[in-house]
């Protein structure tokens, strides 16, 4: 089990390799990829930051959560920072287990998770329009 | 006391800094937001705010001590 | 969309990447292994067969109800035939979707409309008993 | 008529044979598989099974015809 903030390319094919298992038969990967557009505006590339210390930490516990609730293997969370762009990967989860409910079960805990406690942070640069840091309206005018 | 803050997103450009320590009496992260958010004209509410004192998430009303570091954690968006 | 019965060993890398698309956000791959057990039996090995042509068929059938369910940007199935070792892949299924609801409930769909439809059939080499043809429980003594 | 008969998996197993093309009377493939059965000793029941004629499903009472290739399905088991 391994939660990871990097600013490197994240490579799918070695992530996978790690996690694979005898005993497991089912294997589920999600993968969350820069698009190139979002809420109808089209997006130029994005830039994600974050707390490191704390997104590992809670990373861990979101991973442990997700095995002592399914039935599963092996588990792994690598989110990226930095600049991104379109096409590129900033997250990747990849779990295994003995039978496809648990690791698609598993998988998706981990990502909703993930997204909804992890501190990162996300600022997307439009073509059109001043780049915003997503989720973080502002509401004060001035 | 003194206080190391971290800022990051929407804070960290607001504040215009990323890291600073400062003297203060705030005896809780909420004293202490709610000054800073004055200071600094701050558009995020704290509801809409988590806090974490030493790296690890804490509650609004925790007593801060003399060298702690806080973080306030704006809305998060990974993935 | 693509639906195909390979006895070549399948290569997730390469099949993920005809499945990459600029719109989307999301990434999610299904990957059946072979397990060193089932039911508590230890496995040898196993061995596909399928009816290929119909297999296509129904298997594009499948991706087409997918694509008509969920909303979604590109899903392929890939499904191996032959005498296959443990941890080789059985089966593949890549799904691509601006969100990853669809992403994820679409790979389930087709994953297990797969293993309920298309007509492949697997024999498991036990090390301590006679191969079986799995699911076909035989009945009648002689 | 002739029919082509292709057998896979158990039912290959205990035919001894992938393909054959017999002399029938077998109006339907229900009837068809009644005398397969008999003749070979499949252990499987038609209601386990699912048929096929030319290389698409089709339903038990389906009228066979001259040169159709039948295929009687056992019991997937895909993934």
């Amino acid at each position: 089990m391994q939660f990871q903030i990097t600013d490197q390319e994240i490579k799918p094919e070695s992530l996978r390799r790690e996690i694979l298992r005898d005993v497991s038969g089912a294997y589920v990967s999600f993968e969350g990829w820069v698009r190139n557009h979002n809420d109808g505006k089209p997006v130029n590339g994005l830039e994600y930051s974050s707390y490191i210390p704390l997104a590992e930490k809670e990373g861990m516990r979101i991973l442990s959560e997700a095995k002592e609730r399914y039935r599963i293997e092996a588990a792994a969370c690598v989110h990226r920072i930095g600049s991104l762009k379109i096409g590129e990967i900033a997250v990747w989860v990849g779990v295994s287990a003995a039978h496809r409910d648990a690791a698609f079960d598993a998988n998706r805990y981990i990502i909703d998770q993930t997204k909804a406690r992890v501190p990162i942070w996300k600022r997307e640069a439009y073509l059109d329009s001043p780049a915003e840091w997503v989720n973080c309206t502002d509401d004060t005018p001035g | 006391m003194k206080i190391q803050i971290e800022y990051f997103a929407l804070l960290k450009e607001q504040r215009g800094a990323s890291i600073e320590t400062i003297e203060t009496k705030a005896a809780t992260p909420e004293i202490l937001y709610s000054d800073l958010k004055r200071q600094y004209t701050f558009s995020l509410e704290p509801s809409a705010l988590k806090v974490a004192v030493n790296e690890d998430f804490a509650n609004w009303n925790h007593s801060l001590e003399d060298g702690d570091t806080v973080v306030f954690i704006p809305p998060v968006a990974g993935g």
